[in-house]
């Protein structure tokens, strides 16, 4: 399985990601610059934390406009796997590919810690290897993580099991119904403002993100046994 | 567009500037400026003034301070670069080395406490990865005035928000650090920030000016008014008329930073720089003067050539701008095309400014007319030199008499205690560091709340341990001991960590040198401090020096900041505070006497400085290190905590409060429960070990020939404290932490019923 | 050369912490009449463009597909000739 | 109740690094007749005072306190009244 990691001038967690995804699933992995449109050639795309174009305007929406994302919205039409954490997230939501928006915090300040999450659907190629309902715990790192979306958005949400993890305990940035994760209507694209990749080593303070990484390849795995 | 110039300008003549002397708005003396007409064999005009004066502050110079630095250690096996660059490397093997420095950034956020911290920490990450080391880790100690007046409130808030900004976005994790309050820092307070980085041997770079005819190119974000005159303004005083100098403060962008970091770094991996400098203070006069002091040689530039943000600039301006996020180049002529792709390719402006000479001369060119010629080693070999007279004050020979110990001997060690886990100095610092992302990078293994930050080094089974320390108390009570140990508490903690300290970078952050008594206070502290790193071996490779921090003649509390870095040669090393497993039995090491001076203890419960701080007996203090660290790579201890601030108590409090453990503990004792508890006794630590080995790490540590006894174990969810037999304390390990934690979010946020 | 001013708010159902927080402050200095606070951005953007019509056409165009989110927020501008 | 709508801004000489990036995507997506970008706040306060003047005199004391910082900002205001 061939991931991409695409790097954003201003993002800092492309190389967590290749760590992470080297470090768990042994599979290659590249970084590919903004400006490089094509990513037929992966089975995979992860958009990395950071502060792409420095989060000016808005978070992500600068980022949006990069070439590398009609390979991204390419993928994404063609069911590849497309994972955006942190930063990556306020990507997908700004390019529509998810929907919602995101705001600053409630509290107003950055906030890094160690969060507990609940698994809410434990059915997708991003989750597998969850049990439905599980605690886990993942690292947050953002000042805005405070998602948003009207009623009737959410309502879909709920309807379709598109809410993927949400905050247990303390909310720590005031998004709707305690949101930390959501994925597209297909499933094929997961955002979420927590950091898996940073919880892949006994050291890290949690493993819980481990089976995120090896959901997707067990998953992409299922899928071409069958093709 | 460029926006229109915004200040008027009129330069005057040579002849006026000397007549009515006009260079002492710049902070220069009457001698001083005869000597520059001496190097010059003419009057300077405006902007020679300008540069001379910038290039001789405290800041650039060290005029004051330069006899004084003179007496650290600077030298050791290990050491690759020690003070006189960016910043000091130490070889930590494998072929790597490990990069580091600190720097203050004080009176900038006096004055804009956002940007002004924010634009601190930019500045050293820049000093780092300009050596062409790849920042891997940031720290930063803090000094502000009490928290019960809104004005120190908001600077406080303000300046954290900033360092967690810059670094955040920037993507560097800020692992550690220190904060602590007194009102004597309340109009001056203290950013030090301290970045940490790592390179390979061969990829070491330094900020010199060679090969005459080479460019010398100009990169990062575009020159601008800010920060016109900050060296000179750092050096100076906070005055009434601080406020007037307000656009003397810059502003950053951590986005370009970024840029400018992958950039840089990409050209070191090239190995296409000649010499490379950040313009940090005095900017574009002092890397441009450094880079060819260096080489021995001299630098034409076009100033017409560098980019501006603003219309009109003069040269004066252009030379003293300290606007942020830029550096200077110097590369092998023809090779010009290659580093402008690679500079293209993080869209990052770059010109190329001028040229590396052979004549020795600072000569700058504006609109076609020569606006400077100037011996390059005159700005920087011949800055005057400083021989401050020194006086004992008065306050300290007064002191030799105070007896703190006796009027705190019958405190109620419960009720202190409470006390002390509120009291903003002990408290959790988590409000400060839960707005730093801590874990970017992925290589966080201790996370800021034990005694040192641990981060690995990807590709090795090694990791670095790092940690900030102060003590500004201990060091006014007595800056020669006071001065020892902060070097001494700081590689305590790395050891605790599990690491072998291996260097130190320092700041000095003191009030006018040109007092005697404060003199003084600076001379004895650097000697204390110099006798610890020969003892301890821990060399001092760089540093900064932040004088005149007074506010209408009253100085803050004199604080030398060390930053120590260790190695810790195993990742099966690494040892945290924390308590693990009930039942571990507990250790104490060292000896105990009543010493409360500028204690804690002291602070809280009379609000007093008084007396002589602890005594730090360097010969006990290495050999209780290397007991410690001997313990750790058996592999036989549970938790490591030194003991410091709150003493005893404390430490038994804060090694519970992670995974909500308590102890029982018994001591027998001729001090008072309370001087026993809190006293702050230096060259102790606290160990847990499993109780199988308790008997074997207690034969390694008298074997070291240090006092080494149980007192007691790590045991469910209380702390007990015993006394000679009588229960002092007895009180859960969760109602501790809630008076720890809630302290300083509770102080922040006043209003707030929660 | 045309200069608009650009406003961009949150739109009215949308909460915003910072207004929030800064109507907080206001009380705690003293400011008790103040009975609510809305924060947005504002935008001056210089540009060329033939004649006032297409001017406004850009910077319309540019509102829409970068300088507001239609999520959360709307914008209005004004447009001055000269600068 | 009046409504104060209060723009802050950098003053000219502080880099606007948030402009200058906005600017950039702007040329980007082909809007290459932008000039410049300067990104400042609006702040929309409701307030209750006696007459016009009070308002406006609350108003410039809560700038002057608290919502623009003198250091790198500077800002302008304008009261109306009603709503
Ligand atoms: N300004 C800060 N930034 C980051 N971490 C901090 C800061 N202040 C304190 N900490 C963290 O809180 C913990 C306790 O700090 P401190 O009480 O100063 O420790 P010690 O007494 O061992 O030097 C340390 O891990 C330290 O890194
Ligand atoms: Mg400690």
């Amino acid at each position: 399985m061939r991931f991409a990691v695409p790097v954003f001038p201003g993002s800092n967690c492309d190389v967590d990601c290749i760590k992470a995804v080297k470090e768990v699933l042994g599979q290659p992995v590249e970084a590919v610059w903004h400006q490089e449109s094509d990513l037929d050639r992966f089975d995979a795309v992860i958009l990395p934390g950071g502060f792409s174009y420095g989060d000016y305007l808005r978070t992500g929406a600068l980022a949006r406009f990069s070439p590398v994302m009609e390979g991204v919205q390419k993928a994404a039409e063609q069911g590849k796997l497309i994972l955006g954490i942190c930063n990556g997230f306020q990507v997908l939501l700004e390019a529509g590919l998810l929907p919602g928006a995101m705001r600053r915090n409630d509290h107003l300040q950055f906030r890094c810690s160690i969060q507990s999450l609940r698994v809410e659907n434990n059915r997708l190629p991003f989750t597998l290897d969850y049990r439905a309902g599980e605690d886990i715990r993942f690292p947050i790192a953002h000042g805005e993580g405070n998602y948003y979306c009207d009623e009737e958005t959410l309502s879909r949400l709920e309807a379709n099991g598109q809410i993927v993890f949400r905050y247990t305990g303390e909310n720590p940035n005031g998004s709707v119904a305690d949101i930390a994760g959501i994925c597209n209507e297909r499933g094929n694209v997961l955002g979420l403002m927590p950091h898996p990749e940073r919880a892949v080593l006994d050291w890290m303070g949690s493993e819980d993100g481990r089976r995120l990484f090896t959901s997707m390849l067990r998953y992409w795995e299922g899928k071409s046994d069958v093709a | 567009m460029l926006p229109e110039q915004t200040t008027t300008v009129w330069e005057p003549s040579p002849e006026k500037i000397q007549a009515e002397g006009l260079y002492r708005d710049m902070g220069m003396t009457d001698e001083e400026f005869e000597q520059v007409i001496g190097h010059l064999g003419r009057l300077p005009n405006w902007t020679e003034v300008g540069i001379y004066s910038v290039m001789w502050s405290e800041h650039c110079s060290y005029k004051n301070s330069k006899p004084l630095l003179r007496r650290f250690p600077v030298e050791g096996p290990h050491v690759l670069q020690g003070p006189g660059e960016g910043a000091g490397a130490l070889d930590i093997g494998n072929n790597q080395a490990v990069v580091f420095k600190v720097e203050s950034h004080n009176h900038p956020t006096a004055v804009e406490p956002f940007q002004g911290a924010a634009t601190g920490v930019g500045g050293i990450i820049r000093d780092v990865f300009s050596m062409g080391a790849r920042p891997v880790a940031l720290l930063n100690s803090l000094r502000f005035g009490t928290l019960d007046s809104p004005r120190v409130r908001y600077l406080f808030e303000q300046a954290v928000a900033g360092i967690a900004h810059y670094g955040n976005v920037v993507g560097i994790p800020t692992v550690g650090g220190e904060v602590e309050f007194d009102r004597r820092y309340e109009e001056n307070p203290l950013v030090n920030a301290m970045c940490v980085g790592i390179v390979d041997h061969d990829k070491l770079q330094k900020g010199v000016a060679s090969g005459i005819g080479n460019p010398v190119i100009y990169v990062g974000s575009s020159t601008g008014r800010d920060g016109i005159h900050g060296a000179t303004f750092a050096s100076e005083e906070l005055g009434e008329d601080s406020e007037e100098k307000r656009p003397a403060v810059q502003a950053g962008d951590p986005f370009m930073e970024k840029l400018l970091l992958e950039a840089c770094l990409e050209l070191v991996e090239k190995g296409i720089l000649i010499g490379i400098q950040d313009m940090g203070a005095a900017g574009l006069t002092c890397s441009s003067a450094e880079m060819a002091a260096k080489g021995g040689t001299g630098i034409e530039m076009d100033l017409d050539q560098v980019p501006q943000r603003e219309k009109g600039m003069t040269p004066y301006e252009i030379m003293l701008s300290e606007s942020q996020e830029r550096m200077l180049l110097v590369v092998e002529e023809g090779r010009q095309d290659e580093v402008r792709q690679v500079l293209d390719k993080w869209n990052l402006p770059s010109a190329v400014v001028g040229r590396v000479t052979g004549d020795g001369r600072l000569r700058l060119r504006h609109g076609g007319e020569i606006v400077a010629d100037i011996p390059v080693n005159t700005l920087v070999d011949d800055a005057p030199v400083y021989h401050r007279e020194q006086r004992e004050p008065a306050y300290y020979r007064e002191n030799a008499s105070a007896r703190p110990e006796e009027a705190l001997a019958d405190q109620n060690p419960a009720q202190v205690l409470r006390k002390v886990l509120g009291s903003l100095n002990v408290a959790s610092k988590r409000w400060v560091y839960q707005q730093y992302d801590h874990m970017v990078r992925t290589n966080t293994a201790v996370r800021p709340g034990s005694d040192a930050a641990v981060v690995m080094l990807e590709g090795t089974d090694k990791a670095l341990a790092m940690c900030t320390d102060g003590n500004g108390r201990y060091v006014y009570l007595n800056p020669r001991e006071g001065g020892a140990i902060a070097v001494a508490e700081a590689a305590r903690n790395v050891v605790c960590s599990g690491a072998r300290p291996l260097g130190i970078t320092d700041c000095l952050n003191f009030g006018n040198p040109e007092k005697p008594e404060g003199f003084w206070q600076l001379a004895q502290a650097v000697e204390g401090m110099s006798e610890a790193c020969r003892f301890l071996e821990t060399p001092v490779v760089g540093g900064n020096v932040s004088l005149y921090n007074e506010t209408r003649g009253e100085a803050i509390l004199p604080t030398p900041v060390v930053g120590m870095v260790g190695l810790i040669e195993s990742r099966e090393h690494i040892t945290t505070q924390d308590f693990r497993q009930e039942g571990d039995v507990l250790l104490l090491l060292g000896e105990t006497r009543a010493e409360l001076g500028g204690s804690v203890l002291e602070q809280v419960v009379t609000g007093e400085l008084s007396g002589r701080p602890p005594r730090l007996d360097l010969e006990k203090e290495k050999k209780l290190q290397e007991a410690v660290l001997a313990a750790i790579r058996q592999g036989k201890v549970r938790s490591a905590h030194d003991l410091s601030s709150g003493g005893l108590a404390v430490a038994l409090a804060e090694s519970g409060f992670a995974n909500g453990l308590g102890a029982e503990v018994e001591l027998d004792t001729e001090l008072a429960p309370a001087l026993f508890l809190f006293s702050e006794s230096q060259s102790r630590v606290l160990l847990s070990v499993d109780p199988q080995q308790a008997e074997a790490v207690q034969e390694l540590i008298a074997s070291h020939g240090i006092p080494c006894r149980p007192i007691g174990r790590v045991a469910g969810d209380r702390l007990q404290i015993q006394v000679n037999g009588q229960q002092v304390i007895d009180e859960t390990v969760a109602a501790l932490k809630a008076i720890w934690e809630g302290a300083l979010p509770c102080a922040m946020n006043p209003s707030s019923t929660n | 050369m045309y200069k608009a001013t650009i406003e961009v708010r949150l739109k009215p159902s949308v909460l915003d912490p910072q207004g929030n927080a800064v109507k907080g402050s206001l009380h705690t200095l003293g400011f008790e009449e103040v009975d609510s606070v809305r924060i947005g951005k504002t935008l001056e953007v210089w540009l060329k463009a033939a004649d006032e019509q297409s001017a406004e056409e850009q910077v319309e165009a540019m509102c829409k597909k970068l300088l507001a989110n239609p999520v959360i927020e709307q914008y209005s501008f004004r447009l001055e000739e000269g600068a």
